[in-house]
């Protein structure tokens, strides 16, 4: 059924948008996708996701399937841009409409959702810079080749390069099925080889973790400080341990982003203008606070952070809220 | 002289297998190897094919030094090997006919684009050119030993040879495919091709060779041209006399060990029974294909009989496999014995010890950790009684040659006590004096019944106390007990039936 | 004329059930595949339409380039670890020559191939002449590309305006003649990358099953001993399986670098334990039971509509490797559990 | 996969020259073992400590418990490329008991550890009971686990607080006594992952290589016609070693769940890749040439040596599988390599 009141073709419902992914699994990608669903429900679209695990060509054929299947709209979950921006055109020709999140496909008629990596590295930085002063020994745990990752790493060397006084001792990171553990390894040779890092930026949860579970492998966990980007219940859970050396971390509610897609999707389907950049911000969260309002799971956050619980980006009073 | 070898020495760690060995062979000639088993023979044959290389010593061949580095090159000279192991002619999952063809697409002599029908044809015409039978359409590793040799010789023939080798071929065949291989050579012979032949039947030499040259420890120790003194030949080989007498028959037959009664092999075939008893050796034989060896199997729990009913010391028997069997004390030397009895070179278990030992580890072993010296006794002691040529107890079963390497099979299931021993094609490779030995043990024991199934009718001749033909999955006579006058009646009814 | 009773040639012989059996046996990934299109169809009309046949080719063809080499090494009886990781080095490659060398389309693709073909002849080095085992030496060489592919960008993925690791900027940009091959289509119908498929499939099943060089393949793979000593060159032959499985691997890098358009850091995994699982799958087509072509073109397929079809009906993407594995257990329980009782 | 030596080669005792080549062949896994230590301990102090050993040690315990596994099924002559699926599930399993199930630590290792059974049982189900080839069946085997592992929370990794697809809220929590697991230590130096690698070990050492068992397993995956016909009970020798890996696989994922301390979504790719490996160079080691346990052990300890000294040498992590890459060719060139004039 449609939705009363609401413009063309949401008054009759089954408006069929696809959302092609490009990683598959993992938290984040799981939570984006929930909100898209139950925003998708709100709006009674018939969703139709595409998988497109890790393989940049498959999405790239999923986009041209979705406009074969004649959808109304299609939402890009991250991706290659050199293997979107061609088909994202054909489905643009053909009246398609795209909602970019995440990877940017440089095309004016394509808004661009983004959670700014920028921005979450800022925040982990700025606070790492306010508990620690501009001089520190720091291990930075990175891999190159993952879009986010790369786009954290830029203010991390813009922030170094603002503070000589901040040294980077050691950088490190591996990314496997155990990313966590395979870090933590690693990170347990690198505290050894650098008894005075005082001082870990791990842009990623997986990697904080890993990070954490070295130190209290080597009982270290008063001499160093993690920051890191990204947040879910077990990583909550993590940081307000006792004595846990994970102190902030910085983050969207990707159920959040999921739904804001949707919106941007269904604005331009009703006819609606959009603004061509979508940032959902991303909130600082540190261990006092978690500890302070005594949360422990990314329900309760999001309760009692509004700010981390609901967008108003891209909305209209037509468009019902999402429960999730 | 289309060969000639001089000097030509060959050795393996420590043993010396061939210790300058001369050696010539002119055209359309049969030149006869004799030795007796490690003599250096397979060694040679090998050089000759380019399988392995001499240490020292020089070959020539058609007017020109030989130094084959592969068998394309021995092969692309006109030197065409049969060889002695089995393992080494087909390819499992493929068609005997793809088995017959190898060589072809190999040296381009088939078209490179082929079609299953002009397959066919061709190794259709490979086979009546020889007049041998083979199913072509049958996967190759379900052809026995006999059929494998068939295979092996045929594809040999229908080669472009100057010389052919052959290092028994004919061990496990019967005595109609044998005499038809005869007149193929005698064919060769003719078209002036040259022929090394390496058996150790003594009716294959004597229906064959023009001269044997007899080596021993890698030496040719004699030489002989027409007329050949075949029982002087293997007597320098073995270096001893070789006594012709036949043992005799015992008069006491002990108690039965095992009682078929009404069993059928396949439903359509007619019943039969059979008693075994102990004390006593049978010999089943039959041409190629008859059923000897699904008959042992049969009875060593590979698979039932369609029908009938087997009591094995007054209990019933009915194996569901070779674990049974072997628990109930009838065990089985399988005919080919890198199929059925080794382990591949290079992996645990290859040695001649453990090689004994497999079906006994738990009697051996009976606490589960290994006891090595428990087990190199046992092959210590086969070692010494059966004369297997070998460095020792832990010298793997692959630096064997043929006829030893037989012997580590049959010491195996010699190696403790048994209720029914039987013996699939048992003296394949094994030299004259080694086998008048093996014989004269298998009919020294009383505790068990022994049946062993032969191709060649002399062989059960010489073995049994009682010979039972075996033609088309029916037994079809047993013969009474005076061997020697009847031993022209199974010859002859043999003919008849092929 | 065979007088001689065959155990084993009883097949013709035999009962109608039997014979059915056998049918079964050797028809049943044809029949799964057949269930499968006619469930999706239903269900999705969309599904049974020749741009969305097409769609799924285009999703297979890389894998089953990869899968014809991979069963070639298999049928002379080894086995190629590194192919996803020639094909991710590749897709490296190729971004490299064009991005930072400046190569065009045809010096890249001829670079890449012949990147290709020096990684297997060091494969086949490693095996032929130093005699490792094939697994042990192609899992090193898939460690060797999987680190190699990120030296000389420091790790980082390949696109216009890199950032080399001595500073300076990458001038080159990739040529659109080479992303036609990932991205055109013949007649506006057949992508190029399909046909490319069919072209490797119809050579390499020619060339395997057809010819007497495929027979000594399988020869060599059956019982390599045998094959040497009828005479055949059995360590250049299997030399050549590797040197054709690291060449098609690399035609398949250059075919997802063409459809990706820049190079992507990735391990390859995913290519190799498909394009494997794609030649295993043919084993069990037309009941063979042993490594060939078509069997893996066709197991190709058969995950390719597995995949597409369940992406059409919504399937959530963790059941969806729940059901290729299910479907995968039913066709080889069917394929190898039939006939069983024959023996 | 063909890993077995050619039956026509020979290794007996010779001249001087020949001997020092043997000697160097069976060592050479040590030697540079020992070179890599001795180099990584110059350039950084810290290195070479009884508490950095410890850390190495735990770093490679999981891939060497999975190793062995892996081992003995190459023993009996087949393959499980289930092995990195079954202890992601595992892991999953072992989070899923405690946070959903609200079982206790004892609870929850016997329903993994039975899990691990369970799928081994399936495995040898396949290949022993419908002849299913190895490879082909534990591939279907992984992706079944692969998709089945995700199924019961939908894709998402467990932690406490977990909201299930039916919407209510998992009331469990980890058991800090299953967390010792993975995180505790005898006498405060050995890691208690260390010391059950240590215990499998050796158990599975002298399982193989000193019991008439183990013999047994080695015969069968040389020649399974002779070892039945020797009446050893092949088809439960070869059950056995699936099951024995699928159990150590899933030992594996518990101590791998109590290190990371809830259930992660992993495809357990890497970890099969690792611990392939790990048997793999195990071959090399004392120039043996096969499958061994102990190899296994040496093979995995000897990977986590190289890629801890690189990292505390800060080497950028993508140099570092080309490392272990080019390491792994030159150990093997020189096991494989050396000797062969002796044909
Ligand atoms: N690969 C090998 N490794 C070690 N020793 C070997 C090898 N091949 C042969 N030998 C040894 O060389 C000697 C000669 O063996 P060869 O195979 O030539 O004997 P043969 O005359 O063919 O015997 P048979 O009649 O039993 O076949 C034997 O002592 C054998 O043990
Ligand atoms: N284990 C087996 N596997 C495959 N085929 C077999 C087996 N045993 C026997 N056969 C086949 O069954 C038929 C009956 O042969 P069987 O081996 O019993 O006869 P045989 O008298 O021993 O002859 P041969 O001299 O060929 O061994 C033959 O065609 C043989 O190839
Ligand atoms: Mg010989
Ligand atoms: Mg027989």
């Amino acid at each position: 059924g449609g939705i009363a009141g609401a413009p063309a073709p949401f008054d009759k419902g089954g408006v069929k948008i696809a959302l092609i992914g490009y990683i598959s699994a993992g938290d984040f990608f799981q939570a984006y996708q929930a909100g898209a669903e139950a925003q998708a429900k709100a709006l009674g679209i018939d969703l139709q996701v595409f998988q497109g695990r890790q393989d940049a060509a498959q999405q790239r054929e999923q986009v041209l399937q979705a406009i074969n299947l004649g959808v109304k709209a299609i939402v890009i979950d991250h991706g290659q841009p050199e293997a979107l921006a061609d088909v994202a055109q054909q489905a643009l020709d053909k009246g398609i409409k795209v909602v970019a999140f995440d990877v940017n496909l440089n095309n004016p008629a394509i808004p661009q959702v983004e959670q700014s990596d920028h921005r979450l590295a800022e925040l982990a930085l700025d606070q790492a810079l306010k508990d620690n002063g501009t001089a520190f020994k720091a291990g930075y745990v990175y891999v190159a080749g993952f879009a986010p990752l790369d786009r954290r790493n830029e203010i991390w060397d813009k922030v170094k390069a603002a503070n000589p006084g901040i040294v980077e001792a050691a950088r490190f990171g591996t990314v496997s099925d155990t990313t966590a553990t395979a870090t933590a390894d690693q990170a347990k040779a690198v505290f050894r080889a650098n008894p005075d890092i005082s001082v870990v930026f791990a842009p990623y949860d997986e990697f904080a973790r890993g990070v954490k579970l070295a130190a209290a492998d080597l009982g270290i966990q008063d001499k160093v400080k993690i920051y890191s980007a990204d947040v879910s219940t077990a990583d909550i859970q993590e940081i307000t341990e006792k004595g846990s050396p994970w102190v902030a971390t910085a983050a969207t509610n990707p159920s959040v982003v999921g739904a804001v897609s949707i919106r941007a999707a269904a604005l331009q389907i009703a006819g609606d203008q959009v603004p061509h950049q979508i940032v959902v911000e991303p909130a600082l969260i540190t261990q006092k606070q978690l500890r302070d309002a005594g949360v422990t799971t990314i329900d309760e956050l999001a309760k009692k952070v509004p700010a981390f619980s609901t967008s108003t980006a891209v909305t209209a009073s037509w468009i019902p809220a999402a429960a999730f | 002289m289309l060969l000639s070898i001089e000097g030509l020495s060959r050795a393996f760690g420590s043993t010396q297998a061939l210790d300058a060995a001369s050696l010539s062979i002119n055209r359309g000639e049969v030149v006869a190897l004799m030795g007796a088993n490690g003599a250096g023979k397979s060694t040679l044959v090998k050089i000759l094919a380019g399988l392995i290389e001499a240490d020292a010593g020089s070959i020539y061949f058609d007017g020109r030094p030989y130094h084959a580095k592969s068998p394309a090159e021995a092969a692309a000279r006109g030197i065409v090997t049969v060889h002695q192991s089995t393992d080494v002619i087909g390819i499992p999952g493929m068609t005997v006919a793809d088995a017959l063809l190898l060589d072809q697409f190999a040296d381009g002599r088939q078209p490179f684009f082929l079609s299953h029908r002009s397959l066919r044809r061709r190794a259709a015409a490979i086979l009546s050119d020889v007049g041998f039978d083979l199913p072509l359409d049958r996967d190759f590793s379900e052809l026995g030993t006999a059929d494998r040799q068939l295979v092996a010789i045929a594809r040999a023939l229908s080669n472009q040879a100057k010389l052919l080798i052959l290092d028994e071929p004919t061990a496990s065949l019967s005595a109609r495919e044998a005499e038809r291989f005869y007149q193929m050579v005698r064919g060769l012979k003719a078209r002036g091709i040259a022929v090394l032949y390496i058996s150790h039947r003594t009716a294959d030499l004597q229906a064959l060779a023009d001269r044997v040259v007899v080596l021993r420890g890698g030496r040719v120790v004699a030489q002989q041209a027409r007329p050949i003194d075949l029982v002087k030949a293997i007597e320098t080989m073995i270096g001893r006399p070789l006594s012709l007498v036949h043992p005799q028959r015992r008069t006491v037959p002990g108690r039965p060990v095992l009682h078929l009664s009404g069993v059928r092999i396949f439903n359509d075939t007619p019943a039969f029974d059979l008693t075994l008893r102990e004390g006593e050796v049978v010999a089943l034989t039959g041409v190629l294909g008859a059923g000897k060896s699904r008959l042992l199997s049969l009875l060593f729990g590979l698979g039932r009989f369609a029908s009938g009913r087997a009591v094995l010391d007054g209990a019933a028997y009915a194996p569901s496999g070779p674990a049974e069997a072997i628990a109930r004390g009838v065990v089985l030397a399988g005919e080919d014995r890198h199929r059925a009895s080794f382990i591949p070179a290079g992996w645990p278990g290859e040695s001649i010890a453990s090689t004994i030992s497999l079906p006994y580890l738990r009697r051996w072993h009976p606490h589960g950790i290994l006891r090595e010296r428990r087990e190199q006794a046992a092959a210590t002691d086969a070692i010494a009684r059966l004369g297997i040529k070998a460095t020792g107890p832990a010298a793997s079963v692959w630096s064997l040659s043929g006829g030893n390497q037989q012997k580590v099979v049959l010491a195996r299931w010699d190696a403790e006590p048994s209720r029914l021993l039987m013996l699939d094609e048992p003296f394949q490779g094994v030299d004259v004096g080694a086998r008048q030995d093996i014989i004269a043990a298998l009919r020294s024991r009383t505790d068990r019944a022994t049946l062993l199934a032969t191709s060649d009718p002399e062989e059960a001749l010489e073995v049994a106390d009682r010979v039972i033909v075996i033609d088309r999955h029916r037994l079809l006579e047993q013969t009474p007990p005076d061997r020697r006058t009847n031993s022209t009646l199974i010859g002859a009814r043999h003919e008849e039936l092929a | 004329m065979n007088t001689r009773r065959d155990p084993h040639a009883l097949a013709d012989a035999l009962p109608l059930a039997a014979q059915l059996r056998d049918g079964l046996r050797r028809g049943v990934v044809f029949l799964l595949l057949a269930a499968l299109v006619l469930i999706f169809s239903v269900l999705q009309p969309a599904f049974l339409t020749l741009a969305n046949a097409m769609s799924i080719l285009q999703a297979v063809a890389v894998v089953a380039i990869i899968g014809t080499g991979v069963t070639v090494t298999l049928a002379v009886g080894g086995f190629d670890l590194s192919v996803g990781a020639v094909a991710a080095s590749s897709v490296m490659a190729a971004s490299y020559a064009m991005i930072v060398l400046d190569l065009g389309a045809f010096a890249t693709v001829a670079l890449v191939l012949a990147f290709g073909i020096v990684v297997g002849l060091f494969n086949a080095l490693l095996i032929v002449r130093l005699k490792v085992p094939d697994l042990l030496a192609t899992l090193s060489t898939m460690f060797l590309l999987t680190g190699l592919q990120l030296i000389p960008t420091a790790g980082r993925s390949i696109s216009a305006g890199l950032i080399l690791p001595d500073g300076s900027k990458a001038t080159g940009k990739v040529d659109p003649l080479f992303l036609a091959i990932g991205r055109s289509s013949l007649f506006e119908t057949l992508p190029l990358p399909v046909l490319l498929m069919i072209l490797v499939a119809i050579v390499l099943f020619v060339l395997t099953e057809r010819t007497r060089f495929g027979r000594l393949l399988f020869a060599t793979g059956g019982n390599e001993t045998a094959t040497r000593l009828a005479g055949a060159p059995v360590e250049r032959l299997r030399g050549f399986a590797y040197v054709l499985s690291a060449s098609l691997a690399a035609l398949g890098g250059i075919i997802v670098a063409a459809r990706i358009g820049r190079g992507d850091v990735s391990s390859g995994a995913s290519l190799l334990m498909d394009s494997v699982a794609a030649s295993l799958i043919g084993f069990a087509v037309r009941g063979l039971r042993r490594p060939n072509v078509g069997g893996t073109i066709v197991g190709a397929v058969f995950v390719g509509v597995l995949l597409n079809g369940l992406t059409m009906l919504n399937a959530p993407y963790y059941t969806q490797d729940f059901i290729k594995g299910a479907v995968l257990v039913s066709a080889l329980a069917l394929t190898y559990g039939i006939n069983r009782k024959m023996r």
